[in-house]
């Protein structure tokens, strides 16, 4: 029902957001297609069949990143719309907030280096067999940026084998010539994990920036593909 | 009844200052009226000792929308478009509490951004503390400005995209941290801080006023020592999420056009912000300080009145639009309140509730201040420091001692020269997607979406120069933000300052003042660059000892075209690497541009000697060739020389490049340690394809700027003349990871 | 008036960076002693008494706790309730 | 072995910027009688005991607490210490 439909993406926009414009810009001027944004307090919305949760500092990052915004009206919209099979995609603070809502399994630590990161990082593309990330070939090496205080990613065992069983990774940080070890791992997350999606492979979540990796310019255009495949996906019938 | 003989001293008012405000008001001032006038004529808000002087710099320009004056200076951009910017200090709160100094100088910069209605694009830091190496205090303010810088920024969702640090002795009691921030906004959004209109109302948004940095103004004003500690309850902490609401608060009543004025709040809080609005529309104004939302109920009157606390600003609104501006504030859920009136009567007047609590006279407060004209006079250590230049036996005994590959390996790895990478990471270069050139080149470079524009901004100064000759020190500074400019193709519009200076009461300092000051005039003068705005710190002294001289620019340059971008990265094997400019290194001048240089810290222990030497007309001639160069896509890289001389700049080029160069430099005349390390002025290294030499070598002749091949790009090696030669992959690792490994043991 | 001290702490077997951090930091101003430091948040809450029950207000703070306080996938919270 | 629970306030006069988010949040999922909410931290340090008596060890917390737990200009600290 979500498929064969003119793409429409809603970009949530919560108290502290930051990175709606970003996304806004990449939709709306590079790959023209329809999006508006949507404000915590909605409640419902009729036109949008694809969900951006964009990154920024919701509330501050205040108490922990993510854990106040669960608590807006409009994510009982976005946990419909997603158990309707709707695509939800949240980048960074989007990443962590579809974590406290349990949208997707996990929970985010403070990067290991106590650090800030802001910089371009490598990640493999671990699985193609989703809207999310069809575009690339399985095992392409892609550059992305990372932006974030808190995106050590933590499962407990359990958790990790379910997402591997059900091949949920979809990206993992890695260095320039593909290798997945610790060396390449910028802020301690388990098992390198950067991106995963839901059992249902419609909710996706990611500390990279796909949106600040659009144009050749900004030093990156490996983040189109994300959005593309998306589109193709709501496209396709 | 309070005495008020004493406490005028104890607000930090001299005597014949509390004498002139009895003039003005004819009578006794209270306690609240008191405090009221030394807040304001604080140095810190009247600028009374530097107002004389600052009056002299060249404000106007082909490019400039606001001078001096408002909250910031404004650009015209063309396609009804206007950057706004200025750059301020933080170095007291920062030195006393560096996290949350840090922190709020941003917040502070950043709201005097949207004041003007523009949106924050990008901010830049200039840094300096004492040295790093075992000394953790040092380590300890480095790490939390650093903290404090990003983590505000970084929430704001604000590229932090540039900047610089240095680390001297001479900044070892008293830090500088000066923050630029940078903000777009259509021409006919522009919005002033003029209070006009009686019957208009005054309304407070954003943050509850609490007893946070109370006498802050003066606290800025005054040298830091023991007692500094005491008084350490002005400290005021930031909250970058409010004003991140409060940003777009403001933003939306402006684009609905709510509001009819704009003013942020910083030093001396609701006083300053109220009593300049009603001062520039010749208005009077009365607060009603029972109107403003509380942290803590108890807080006195006057309290509430200069109380700085963060996060707050004050908006002009015709009394009709007070319930749209209202609904706006509460769908951000953060505190709006109608604080103050205007009236005709050119009288500032706070009432509680009903009561009237000080009544004082609107133009007494500004235009009344107090205005000094300090002695000056060439300080002793002056003649006695310039008097000297490295031997040649210096030179021979530091070979004696260190190889070539030793010392290029010790200047490279210097924490004044390497790079910064540390620092800019941890802030967020990257959001709102425009940050076209990143950190660690010549300058940050923003581009401007739907146009082919982009915007170029370096931050400048070098205190050990001004030291030397601050009249130099400052023409070189501002020259050196035009050269950084230049090699990223940027075409200087218009500039900012921030002053750092000792006590200006002291004429040695007066001097260096003064002498900074006619540097800077005169090198806008030639290189026509306005200054549109700026900020004078006075007292960085700590225990009777004042830091060199150092007045910061910030420039601001216009890219017409960013496809052209090249960045200061070597590109290809077999590029040719060019000098363009002074060839002094070459022949032999009288100043050998060693005086002040990296190198003679470094190896000597001394700042000392001439000042190197700067021909304005020639470095004019030179920027423009570099950027006609860059935009005829000619040359491939381009980087100037700066601290650490020609052998730096070309280690540069190679890293960022991630590739070697074979470089050969004429040696015949010079000592090689003189020729790679010294850091004369108005020289660029670029290069370029072999294709294009004939071509550039014709621009160079036309323009007269000397022209010289210097070698050749590739290779997995740096060497020079073969006496240094390391491979590329260890320099990278020195220059890369030398802060980090200080700053994690 | 109520007063409610909520304590929330990293789950034994999740490392602490923040907390090695400062043991690290203890170590070298001198206290070699430390065998461990774990770091955590304190969140204390003033509540207008209501006449509610021990009982109720337990059931309050640990629905907030759990909610919102504290992320179960990673973190314990305790909490203490102080009547004056 | 000894253990020692550090308790890091912000003084009452400094703006409490997550305690209010806190609170606003805590008032939105329905606790409307919410007072006031300040954030903290809490520090457990476990010791080696050493025999040293509860004067020196006190002596050594605060001077830890002062230098390195808490921020004398904006924070408060307080500790217990638990023997077991
Ligand atoms: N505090 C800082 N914040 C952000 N970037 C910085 C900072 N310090 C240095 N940088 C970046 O490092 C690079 C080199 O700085 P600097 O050595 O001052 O350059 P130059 O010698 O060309 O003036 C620049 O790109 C600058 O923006
Ligand atoms: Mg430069």
């Amino acid at each position: 029902m979500l498929k064969g439909r003119k793409p429409y993406f809603g970009i949530l926009v919560f108290p502290g957001t930051n990175c709606e414009m970003d996304c806004y810009y990449v939709l709306n001027n590079l790959l023209k297609v329809n999006c508006k944004y949507i404000w915590h307090q909605e409640t419902k919305d009729d036109d949008i069949n694809a969900i951006i949760i964009p990154g920024g500092f919701s509330y501050g990052d205040y108490l922990r990143s993510g854990a106040i915004a669960k608590f807006s009206p409009v994510m009982s919209f976005v946990r419909d719309f997603a158990q309707n099979g709707g695509l939800v995609i949240g980048i960074c603070n989007g990443f962590q907030i579809l974590l406290e809502e349990n949208l997707l399994p996990g929970a985010m630590l403070r990067n290991n280096t106590l650090k800030f990161i802001c910089k371009y990082v490598n990640l493999k593309v671990e699985d193609a067999d989703n809207p999310f990330t069809s575009n690339y070939n399985k095992g392409e090496i892609i550059k992305m940026p990372i932006r974030h205080n808190e995106g050590n990613y933590y499962i407990d065992e359990n958790g990790l084998k379910k997402l591997k069983e059900n091949n949920q990774i979809l990206l993992r940080y890695c260095d320039e010539n593909g290798n997945v070890n610790t060396d390449a791992n910028p802020n301690g997350s388990v098992e390198n994990i950067a991106g995963i999606c839901n059992e249902s492979r419609n909710v996706f979540g990611l500390m990279p920036h796909p949106e600040a990796s659009c144009e050749k310019i900004l030093g990156s255009d490996d983040g189109l593909n994300i959005f593309k495949s998306m589109i193709d996906f709501i496209s396709k019938f | 009844m309070f005495d008020v003989e004493k406490e005028y001293k104890k607000l930090g008012l001299k005597y014949n200052e509390f004498l002139k405000i009895q003039e003005y008001l004819g009578r006794m001032p209270n306690y609240l009226e008191l405090s009221i006038y030394s807040v304001m004529w604080s140095e810190h808000c009247s600028y009374k000792s530097s107002k004389a002087l600052l009056k002299n710099f060249k404000t106007t320009g082909e490019y400039v929308l606001q001078g001096p004056g408002e909250n910031a200076g404004v650009l015209d951009i063309g396609d009804n478009q206007a950057i706004v910017f200025k750059m301020e200090s933080h170095n007291h709160p920062s030195a006393v509490e560096p996290y949350q100094g840090a922190a709020t100088g941003i917040g502070g910069i950043i709201r005097d951004i949207f004041a003007m209605g523009a949106r924050p694009i990008c901010s830049l830091n200039s840094l300096r503390f004492g040295k790093l190496d075992e000394d953790e205090h040092q380590k300890y303010l480095f790490e939390m400005v650093v903290k404090g810088i990003g983590d505000y920024g970084n929430c704001m969702g604000i590229p932090t995209a540039g900047g610089e640090v240095y680390f001297d002795e001479t900044y070892k009691g008293n830090c500088l941290v000066n923050a630029m921030s940078v903000g777009i906004v259509q021409k006919d959004k522009l919005i002033k801080s003029r209070a006009f209109g009686a019957g208009n109302y005054v309304v407070l948004i954003g943050s509850s006023t609490g007893r946070d940095g109370i006498h802050g103004a003066t606290f800025a004003s005054d040298e830091l020592n023991e007692e500094s500690e005491s008084r350490r309850p002005s400290v005021q902490v930031g909250d970058p999420f409010m004003e991140k609401v409060v940003l777009e608060v403001c933003l939306e009543l402006i684009d609905k056009n709510l509001i009819l004025g704009l003013q942020d709040m910083g030093a001396a809080g609701i006083t300053s912000s109220s009593v300049e609005m009603a001062s520039k529309g010749n208005v009077g104004l009365d607060i009603d300080v029972a109107m403003v939302p509380l942290r803590e109920a108890s807080m006195l009157p006057y309290e509430i009145m200069i109380s700085e606390s963060q996060e707050r600003m004050l908006a002009l609104v015709e009394p009709s639009k007070l319930p749209e501006v209202k609904t706006i504030c509460n769908k951000w859920n953060i505190n709006c309140e109608r604080i103050g009136i205007v009236n005709d009567s050119g009288l500032y007047r706070i009432f509680k509730g009903p009561e009237l609590l000080g009544e004082i006279p609107v133009k007494s407060l500004t235009d009344g201040a107090p205005v000094y004209h300090h002695k000056f006079e060439k300080p002793k250590y002056f003649d006695d420091v310039c008097n000297f230049s490295l031997s040649e036996d210096d030179y021979l005994s530091l070979l004696n001692k260190y190889t070539y590959n030793e010392i290029f390996k010790k200047v490279i790895s210097s924490p004044n020269i390497c790079s910064k990478k540390w620092v800019w990471e941890q802030y967020d270069h990257m959001v709102q997607t425009n940050t076209v050139l990143l950190p660690g080149h010549d300058s940050a470079v923003i581009r401007v979406k739907d146009t082919k524009k982009a915007i170029a901004f370096s931050c400048d100064g070098n205190g050990r120069y001004c030291y030397l000759d601050p009249y130099k020190g400052a023409i070189i500074a501002v020259a050196e933000t035009a050269r950084n400019l230049a090699c990223c193709g940027a075409v200087p519009m218009g500039l900012t300052d921030c002053l750092n200076f000792g006590t200006p009461e002291k004429p040695g300092i007066f001097w260096q003042f003064k002498n900074s000051i006619d540097g800077i005039i005169k090198a806008c003068e030639v290189l026509e660059i306005p200054v549109i705005s700026g900020n004078v710190s006075f007292y960085n002294e700590s225990f009777g000892k004042a830091i060199y001289p150092t007045p910061i620019i910030g420039t601001a340059g216009l890219i017409k075209d960013v496809s052209n971008l090249i960045g200061m990265n070597f590109k290809d094997e077999e590029d040719i690497v060019i000098l363009i400019g002074n060839d002094n290194d070459f022949k032999c001048s009288e100043n050998d541009g060693m005086g002040g240089s990296e190198f003679m810290e470094l190896f000597f222990n001394k700042v000392a000697g001439k000042c190197p030497d700067i021909d304005l007309s020639y470095e004019k001639t030179l920027d423009k060739l570099c950027v006609e160069l860059i935009n005829n896509g000619l040359v491939k890289s381009a980087h100037d020389v700066s601290t650490g001389g020609i052998a730096v700049t070309i280690a540069e080029s190679c890293i960022s490049g991630n590739i070697g160069a074979q470089i050969n430099i004429d040696e015949k005349e010079k000592n090689l340690l003189k020729a790679l390390y010294n850091e004369n002025q108005s020289r660029i290294v670029i290069s370029a394809n072999k294709r294009n030499l004939k071509a550039i070598k014709n621009k160079c002749e036309g323009s007269q700027i000397a022209y010289l091949e210097i070698g050749t790009v590739g290779g997995k090696n740096f060497n020079i003349n073969n006496k240094i030669n390391i491979e590329i992959n260890e320099i990278i690792s020195l220059y890369n990871n030398t802060i980090e490994k200080i700053m994690s043991k | 008036m109520l007063k409610v001290n909520v304590y929330v702490t990293l789950k034994k077997e999740i490392l602490d960076a923040q907390g090695l951090v400062i043991k690290k930091a203890i170590k070298q101003i001198g206290f070699d002693n430390v065998n461990e430091v774990r770091f955590g948040k304190f969140i204390q809450i003033e509540i207008n008494d209501n006449n509610k029950s021990e009982e109720e207000i337990k059931k309050e703070i640990d629905y907030l706790s759990d909610k919102l306080l504290a992320n179960p996938n990673i973190e314990n919270y305790k909490y203490e309730i102080v009547r004056n």
